[in-house]
């Protein structure tokens, strides 16, 4: 640690200095003014939200009878949105705990928000499988308790596994990103210049005050946890995808599963950060915390998953001509001839023909073009979902079982009133916590001088 | 400032403008005193140990959550799924070992990350909300930008104006005397 | 800079913890109870007649098949049809007021609805025939109904009260001659005898008494 | 379903609304049985109830139950069990036996008597259906006088004072359906009698009208033709649905299936050549199936019996191909007094003759053809005598009418004007159990008692005689046609059993209450058969086959294999049931080829309006494989305008279409385009096998080379696997399900329907694919679109060893039991549906929506023994677990093992062709095992391993080679 380094870290005068981090980032939730546009946005988010709990409460009403799902197709719209949030909850986890690990530094000015978006996705991910359920009011009913029927749950059900994964991996995803919070949440109760925001801020931050050891022992914790969350990200989407490979439906009932959904997942978990990463530093001023640098990176990343998961496309095909297994052939056949081919097309599209652009430089320098690309392959991701569910259902052993799919409203209402649950708890966010970790770009501006 | 009687006094705190000065500093006052502590906006590595830290314990907490809820959940599955209530789910053996993997995994993690979280908090003696150091003027600046080391009265052989002394010759911007 | 938190302010935001905390332990611990008990055990069940089982069995040793007469053959052991009452009470008590809604009835002018004492869930098929074959003993599961003045449930009749036995018959099998006797005491060595019952009757297999199909279809 | 085209067309074209529309309840105005929105109310009690299971029961408890006792015990009967009641319900008036399941009195389910020749134990359709139409909640509930509720006695007084006026009777009339019940007739002859000048018309639309009338041409007397397919070789039929659609078809399939079964002895194995104008079970099971036009059908037969010799003169061109004539005439002329001719009900009397001459030239009669006198009481041609009724109320000398349990105002051929004519009667009376079109149309109307409500009698095929004796006191006040024509008489007294006793001890005079409770045990009247008859073969001429020029095309009328002539129109479970060929629900539709329709760009779903003359009809089209080119096939017994909730206003009215002359085919119709679309139901949208070893087809030949290497797996049932076998008690029950003896019938899903409380869903939720049938019949077609094989597979639950369903189930609702069944346990299931994403055989059920509505006498239908579903809970079929378990706590109470044929499910005991059998694999003996130590025993999909209980027997084709 050089001496000058040092000095650039506080001395006045240099930007960046921890100073002027502080009082820029906690400024966005204490002194900052309420954006219009904020506004507007919230009450946008704030609307679908509501649809979301109008189509909830109907659902409980009358049944899951009121969306689309039929026999064979008793899975649709819920799971597909259920496995797209998950995935899209892997991004934060993946960039504030691998990348740690990693030692890549520039992932400081974006981890925070990052982990944020995972835990609101996973929240709604949460939600879609209680959801779905044909008697939701005993969803606990897969969880172990000693009751008077002295039942226990199925322990051989991928979906007995999914309440774990799902489970401990929100909870620990709200650890990890509470304790890089901590910090942070002290400086702003040193901040706060009113008594409220100083009550409220200070409770959280648990009396936080910057000692050594406490530092020594909690960047001990915070790499514990990095280490830890790591394989759980990886194991998470694993075990969701055995939900479906574990099944025998052809079309399900594949190994290539686990690391093709986990692919999957980063890729819209990356895609999910740059539309959010583009418009909040516009909106906040953060251009130079959140550079295009960033931005290239994560476009780069975007770039090598989204390879991963055009090989897993050809790996499918490949493996079920290969594997000569007759229903996986029809399978096949009928997902990109048959009924859904317009689905499965515009799969191809959006994951791997559109996103090559990333090859180019000025795209990944563009943030108006990352956004873009984020969205289409969000799209592209969701698509994909629906396709393996929906599709692989579709068409199974029996011919005389055969049966399309055809989503009704209520299907499409609860999809966008999910993404507008979520819009909503981000925006709060942003408003009420600081979207960027101060803490660590502090250690950062005394590390290496940010102006690259 | 006036001297004070050192029962009252909870610690001397000397307020510096970066961390290698505070390095120097704490180095200083540790070859001469026992209990300091030091008050920095981030972490700042080797400052813990030049103040003498030597027990961290969350690894080993970490391990014993781990283990806890990894060997839990085999059993309960176990034990549920066998000795309690057997069912034949699919022609499938009762202990049906593979398939109690994956929650296994799952609650080591979690349990390793709840005690890792905890042992961190506790061992740090958090949550604390009132700490006599927070009546230190210029201290909400600990989570900004200054760097803070101090001297508490508990140490052995403390005495303010020798140390009040020791801390002059750091050079810090300024010495204040933390009330108890 | 003061302190955000006074020390009284930190014992009040504790204080409050604590209650909190109480709070949802009261709260389970109520809900517990209650929801357990969603009808009462062990309180009598007022009737339109306070009929007396008591008076019945005990002082009249009146065998329970004499009212509930399919009790062997079926899965419902019978109410008796008025007839069946007023076989006796057409001599006895003939003017007793208590027994007037009976003549009542019997005369075709109201009709007679006794309260149900054991209601199972519709899901649940119990038969009383089989266990009756097979040795189990009306007061194993009504209780000493010859101490009934008014007729209450002693069973929770929740699923784990039907597997304790299910999962290990031989400690409440007796012999045949004794399943209707109320005075009938297990045995000192109740484990063997049942065990040998359970043998001589040709009990299924726990495996196969703890089936869902057994009870649920 | 909206019933306004343009509805329907949008129902048709934006699929996306249709199921919000379904949301807000625009289902079915058959709310009763089917339909969505489970109003606030339900939706409350079922959370209350929900609420209650998940144990918060601590603030609302269950209401105290109240248990009633008896005045009296009844009778021979014990609390919770049931009691079986010997009766006969009649279809188009000949009766099959049945015996009647009645829990603490109220009917929940009908089984075959197997002492009666028409049944055997086994029934059809109707049948099982029968119990739903006794509970359905719109039966006529009340005497009516011009609309306004009345009495039974108000409408006695009307009635006896009509006629009092009338000494002699003149102007009154009686209009019934085709009496076959001795007593009624009998009643109706003292009638007549009385009043000498009034006249009895009888009506039915499906009659035998041309069958009398061949039997007439060629015998010169009208006789009822019976057939021993049991005994036959070879078996022709002329468009003749004898395994479907004919008196006594029940039987027959029985017999004929003896002779088709995997493991029929090769001597007594037939092989059966059909001509047919509209695809049929009995097409289906042929082994040389021929598309004819309807009208093409006599020139066929004529060739035919010409080639054999029967025939002097034949048709200058036979319209059947050269080689398939061949074949049929060498058949048909080697096993002479070994074949069948027989000649469908629906074709002209000389088509009919000319099958008898084949008969009689074949030495068949008296051996595989039986000629009995009529079982009708009196024949009459009802087309001639609905005409003479029609014209003397347009002429006004009628001016008192009894209609008895018939519908002449929907029923009636259209150019006879009857409504219009019935407007022209002053005094007009019906007996029906539904308030119908003719009861809207009559002055008085009064409730019948329904067939399971009623004392009374019927004769079968064979002129067996059945007593019909009530399980239930009548719901609605019903009475009975006997009753009305007693009152009609003068005696208002007399209830139906003092008027059956009063016939019957006539006939039987000595010890009669012996016989009476004897006939009412065994439910037939010994000795009621009717005796063989030998009429001499007359010399007929037959009329020159004009065939009208090849352009035109022709109408086929067809009784609907569901809703018969209109009268089950308000079954729900038969609407629901698919019709066999088509797959179709809740609708009838105009049946064409897909050569038809490709030439006239149709596809399915378009509405066509059917012209003849200046007569028009709007139907939805269905391209049937196997139509016969040029032909258009439409069913009756749609198009009700006043069926009830559940079946007015489904489909189009054929009736429109039918005249005197052309009753069945209508020549001369064009199809036009209205470019409207109309949403059909059909429960199976993929008609092929895709290559896939789904229906095993052999030949005989090939099964008798059979061994287990040649076809069927090999040994599935052995197939490796990591696991041992989990612990299986004394009992490993199974089935084995005969391709070969399949015809399609699908009485087993109905059956299944009945036994286990299986609820309604809706046109809307079929089409969604949301139907619950536990148990159901998959159509294949295979070959040519223009004349395919078709065949039948009953797909019930297979109860694999290994069951998919049950390892992804997360809360242990989908287990195996140690008698090896895969049980479903409601009150445990979530509703996740995994399971049934993961059952291959896609045999698993979801209640979507709240489909068991809480309808008083619907809930009185139901079964005891089998819990009624709620929403959002799986079901599937459990191999009637009820029946298991209540034989064998029986047999526990007895300390005995169960025997061998002692447990029979409901689709095993409703079968007519005996194509179920289920019993315990570990019986060595058991008839299940037997079959399963056949070659040709197959499983389903047997390469997932999943070792299912239920198998199959391969089809076994009998085709002779080179036709």
């Amino acid at each position: 640690m050089a001496p000058e380094a040092a000095l650039a870290g506080d001395a006045p005068g240099p930007r960046y200095s921890g100073a002027v981090i502080t009082d820029r980032i906690a400024g966005i939730v204490l002194a900052r003014p309420t954006h219009w546009g904020f506004l507007a946005g919230l009450g946008v988010s704030a609307a679908f939200t509501v649809l979301f709990l109008v189509a909830v409460g109907y659902l409980f009403a009358v049944g899951v009878g009121i969306w689309g799902i039929d026999q064979p197709v008793a899975w649709a719209f819920a799971i597909t949105n259920f496995v797209w949030w998950v995935g899209i909850g892997h991004a934060g986890t993946f960039i504030s705990a691998f990348l740690l690990l990693l030692r890549q530094h520039w992932r400081t000015s974006i981890n925070r928000f990052a982990e944020a978006m995972t835990i609101f996705a996973v929240a709604m991910a949460g939600l879609m499988p209680i959801l779905h359920l044909g008697r939701p009011w005993f969803f606990y009913w897969l969880a172990p308790y000693p009751d008077v029927m002295n039942v226990w749950p199925q322990w051989r059900s991928p979906l007995v596994w999914d309440i774990f994964a799902i489970g401990t991996y929100i909870i620990v995803s709200i650890v990890f990103w509470y304790m890089g919070l901590l910090p942070d949440l002290a400086t702003l109760r040193d901040r706060a210049r009113t008594r409220g925001k100083q009550i409220a801020y200070g409770v959280f931050a648990l009396g936080w005050r910057g000692e050594a050891r406490h530092w020594h022992r909690y960047e001990t914790a915070y790499l514990l946890l990095a280490g830890l969350a790591t394989p759980l990200v990886i194991s998470v989407h694993s075990v969701v995808s055995l939900d479906f490979s574990f099944g025998l439906v052809p079309g399900w009932h594949s190994t290539i599963f686990p690391p093709y959904f986990v692919a999957g997942a980063l890729y819209s978990g990356f895609a999910m950060a740059l539309v959010l990463a583009v418009p909040l530093r516009a909106a906040f001023g953060l251009r130079d915390f959140i550079t295009e640098r960033h931005l290239a990176k994560m476009g780069t990343l975007m770039l090598v998953t989204g390879l991963l998961v055009a090989y897993s496309y050809g790996v499918e095909v490949f493996s079920a001509y290969f594997g000569g297994d007759a229903h996986e052939i029809a399978i096949m056949e009928d997902r990109y001839t048959g009924a859904y081919a317009p689905v499965a097309w515009a799969v191809i599209l959006c994951n791997v023909v559109i996103p090559q652009a990333l090859w180019l430089g000025w795209v990944r320098r563009s943030a108006l073009a990352l956004f873009a690309l984020g969205l289409v392959v969000l799209v592209g991701m969701w698509l994909e979902r629906f396709l393996i569910i929906v599709q692989s259902l579709a068409h199974d052993f029996l011919p005389s079982s055969w049966h399309l799919f055809v989503p009704t409203f209520w299907d499409l209402a609860t999809l966008a009133g999910s993404i507008g649950a979520f819009a909503l708890m981000f925006l709060l966010f942003l408003r009420f916590l600081p979207a960027i970790s101060m803490a660590e770009l502090r250690k950062e501006a005394h590390h290496e001088p940010m102006h690259q | 400032m006036t001297k004070q009687d050192p029962r009252q006094v909870f610690a001397l705190m000397a307020e510096f403008a970066g961390p290698a000065a505070l390095m120097d500093a704490a180095r200083a006052c540790r070859a001469r005193y026992r209990d300091i502590d030091a008050y920095t906006p981030y972490p700042i590595e080797g400052l813990a140990e030049v103040l003498g830290f030597r027990r961290n314990g969350v690894p080993f907490w970490t391990l014993v959550g781990g283990i806890a809820g990894g060997g839990g959940a085999y059993f309960l599955q176990w034990y549920s799924a066998v000795i309690d209530y057997p069912i034949n789910s699919g022609g499938r053996p009762l202990h049906s070992w593979p398939a109690f993997i994956p929650p296994t995994f799952e609650l080591t993690v979690l349990g390793a990350c709840l005690a890792a979280f905890l042992a961190m908090l506790l061992l740090n003696g958090l949550p604390r909300l009132n700490h006599p150091i927070f009546e230190a003027p210029d201290f909400d600046l600990a989570t900004r930008n200054r760097f803070f080391l101090a001297i508490r009265a508990t140490a052995p052989g403390f005495d303010v104006d020798e140390a009040r002394a020791l801390l002059a010759g750091l050079h810090p911007m300024r010495i204040v005397e933390v009330p108890a | 800079m003061a302190q955000v938190f006074s020390r009284r302010f930190v014992l009040l935001i504790r204080l409050g913890l604590l209650a909190a905390l109480l709070a949802v332990v009261a709260g389970a611990t109520a809900y517990r109870t209650l929801a357990r008990a969603d009808a009462p055990e062990d309180a009598p069940i007022r009737q339109p007649i306070p009929f007396s089982h008591q008076h019945h069995v005990r002082d009249d040793g009146i065998d329970c098949r004499y009212c509930h007469a399919s009790v062997e053959t079926s899965s419902f052991a019978g109410i008796p049809p008025l007839s069946t009452c007023m076989t006796c009470h057409s001599q006895l008590f003939t003017d007793a007021p208590m027994l007037e809604p009976l003549r009542r009835a019997y005369a075709g002018a109201t009709t007679l609805a006794w309260n149900r004492v054991h209601d199972l869930p519709d899901f649940v098929y119990f038969d009383h025939s089989i266990h009756v074959a097979k040795g189990v003993g009306c007061t194993t599961c009504h209780g000493a109904i010859d101490r009934m003045p008014l007729t209450r449930r002693v069973a929770s009749l929740y699923m784990e009260w039907c597997l304790e036995c299910h999962r290990a018959p031989e400690r409440y099998l007796r012999p045949h001659d004794r399943v209707f006797d109320v005075d009938w005491r297990p045995p000192a060595d109740q484990l063997a005898q049942g065990a040998a019952l359970r043998r001589q009757y040709g009990l299924r297999t726990t495996r196969e008494l703890t089936d869902c199909s057994t009870c649920h279809r | 379903m909206s019933r306004d085209p343009n509805d329907t067309d949008r129902a048709a074209h934006l699929r996306f609304w249709r199921s919000v529309e379904e949301a807000q309840g625009e289902v079915d105005p058959s709310a009763d049985t089917i339909g969505l929105p489970t109003g606030r109310r339900d939706f409350m009690r079922l959370m209350g109830a929900s609420i209650a299971l998940a144990g918060l029961a601590g603030c609302s408890r269950p209401p105290l139950e109240r248990i009633v006792p008896f005045r009296d015990g009844p009778q021979q009967q014990t609390y919770g069990k049931p009691i079986f009641y010997a009766s006969a319900i009649a279809r188009d008036g000949y009766g099959a036996g049945v015996l009647v399941e009645c829990n603490m009195g109220r009917p929940t389910k009908i089984e075959g008597n197997p002492l009666h020749p028409a049944s055997l134990g086994a029934t059809d359709v109707f049948s099982q259906a029968a119990v739903l139409e006794l509970w359905d909640p719109d039966r006529s509930q009340t005497v009516r006088a011009g609309g306004a509720i009345a009495t039974w006695d108000a409408s006695i007084a009307a009635l006896q004072g009509r006629l009092r006026a009338r000494p002699r009777g003149a102007g009154v009339r009686l209009l019934t359906e085709t009496v076959t019940s001795p007593s009624l007739h009998a009643a109706i002859r003292a009638l007549l009698g009385r009043y000498p000048e009034a006249r009895w018309h009888q009506w039915q639309p499906v009659n035998r009208d041309n069958a009398y009338a061949g039997a007439r041409l060629a015998y010169g007397t009208p006789l009822d033709t019976t057939y021993r397919f049991d005994r036959a070789r070879v078996i022709l039929s002329l468009d003749a649905d004898f395994l479907d659609a004919m008196p006594g078809c029940v039987r027959y399939a029985h017999d004929f299936a003896s002779t088709r079964a995997a493991h029929a002895p090769a001597e007594r194995r037939s092989r059966l050549y059909v001509v047919e104008s509209t695809p049929s079970l009995t097409g289906a099971a042929a082994d040389h199936r021929v598309p004819l036009r309807a009208r093409d059908v006599p020139a066929a037969a004529q060739a035919i019996a010409h080639a054999l010799g029967a025939a002097s003169d034949g048709p200058a061109t036979a319209p059947v191909p050269a080689e398939w004539l061949q074949a049929v005439v060498a058949d048909l002329s080697q096993s002479r007094g070994g074949c069948i001719v027989i000649a469908g009900e629906r074709q002209p009397p000389h088509v009919h003759a000319l099958a008898h001459a084949m008969n009689e030239h074949l030495g068949n009669v008296g051996g595989t053809v039986v000629h009995l006198p009529a079982a009708a009481a009196e024949v009459v041609d009802c087309t001639a005598s609905l005409r003479e009724l029609a014209r003397d109320m347009h002429a006004g000398s009628v001016d008192t009418l009894l209609v008895l349990d018939a519908n002449p105002v929907h029923t009636a051929p259209a150019d006879l004007g009857f409504s219009d004519a019935l407007t022209r009667v002053p005094f007009k009376l019906h007996l029906g159990l539904y308030e119908d079109e003719t009861a809207a149309a009559s002055d008085w109307h009064v409730p019948a008692a329904h067939a399971l409500e009623s004392w009374g009698d019927v004769v079968a095929f064979d002129g067996t005689c059945t007593l019909q004796q009530p399980c239930i006191a009548p719901l609605y006040g019903g009475r009975t046609p006997l009753e009305l024509i007693a009152v009609a008489t003068g005696d208002a007294q007399a209830d139906a059993r003092t008027l059956l006793t009063r016939y019957w001890s006539g006939r039987q005079p000595q010890d009669f209450d012996a016989f009476f409770d004897d006939a009412l045990r065994r439910g037939v009247v010994p000795g009621t058969a009717s005796a063989p008859q030998r009429p001499a073969l007359r010399p007929f001429d037959v009329p020159p086959s004009t065939t009208p020029p090849g352009a035109s095309l022709e109408l086929v009328l067809t009784t609907d294999p569901r809703t018969g002539d209109g009268r089950h129109a308000n079954n729900a479970w038969l609407q629901e049931l698919p019709k066999p060929l088509t797959q179709l629900t809740w609708d009838n539709a105009a049946l064409v080829s897909p050569a038809l329709a490709q030439r006239l760009g149709l596809v399915n779903e378009d509405v066509v309006s059917l012209r003849v003359a200046d007569r028009s009809l709007d139907a939805p089209v269905w391209i049937t494989p196997g139509m016969p080119d040029g032909c258009v096939s439409l069913s009756l017994g749609y198009g009700r305008t006043r069926a009830g909730t559940v079946g007015s206003g489904r489909g189009a009215n054929a009736y429109a279409l039918r005249t005197v002359d052309a009753p069945w085919f209508v020549p001369g119709v064009s199809l036009v385009r209205t470019g409207r679309r109309y949403a059909l139901a059909s429960a199976q949208t993929h008609g092929r096998m895709e290559g896939r070893d789904i229906v095993r087809m052999v030949s005989v030949a090939q099964a008798a080379a059979c061994t287990a290497q040649a076809c069927g797996t090999p040994g599935y049932r052995d197939q490796r696997t990591l696991y041992d076998s989990p612990p299986f008690g004394p009992y490993a029950w199974a089935m084995s399900i005969d391709l070969s003896s399949c015809i399609g019938c699908a009485a087993c899903t109905i059956a299944c329907q009945a036994e286990n409380n299986i609820p309604v869903v809706g046109k809307e939720e079929v089409r969604r694919g949301r139907e619950m049938h536990w148990i159901r019949v998959d159509r294949y077609h295979e070959g040519s679109v223009q004349n395919p094989r078709t065949v039948f597979q009953p797909v019930p639950c297979m109860q694999c060893e290994h069951a998919p369903c049950e390892v992804v189930c997360p809360v242990e609702a989908s287990v195996h039991d140690a008698q090896g069944i895969n049980v479903q346990v409601y009150n445990r299931c979530v509703g996740t549906r995994f399971c049934s994403n993961n059952c291959p055989y896609k045999v698993r059920r979801f209640n979507f929506l709240q489909y068991s509505k809480d309808v008083p006498s619907l809930d009185a239908q139901r079964n005891p023994e089998v819990s009624v579903r709620m929403r959002g809970v799986m079901e599937k079929c459990n191999y009637c677990l009820q029946r298991i378990t209540t034989a064998r706590i029986a047999a526990d109470r007895e300390g005995r093992s169960l025997r061998d044929g002692e447990v029979v499910t409901a689709c095993q005991a409703v079968c007519p062709t005996r194509a179920i059998v289920f019993g315990n694999l570990n019986d060595p003996q058991s008839e299940v095992n037997r079959r399963k130590n056949s070659p040709l025993d197959y499983a389903l999909l047997a390469e997932l391993n999943t070792r299912p209980r239920t198998t199959y027997l391969a089809r076994v084709t009998n085709e002779r080679h080179g036709a």
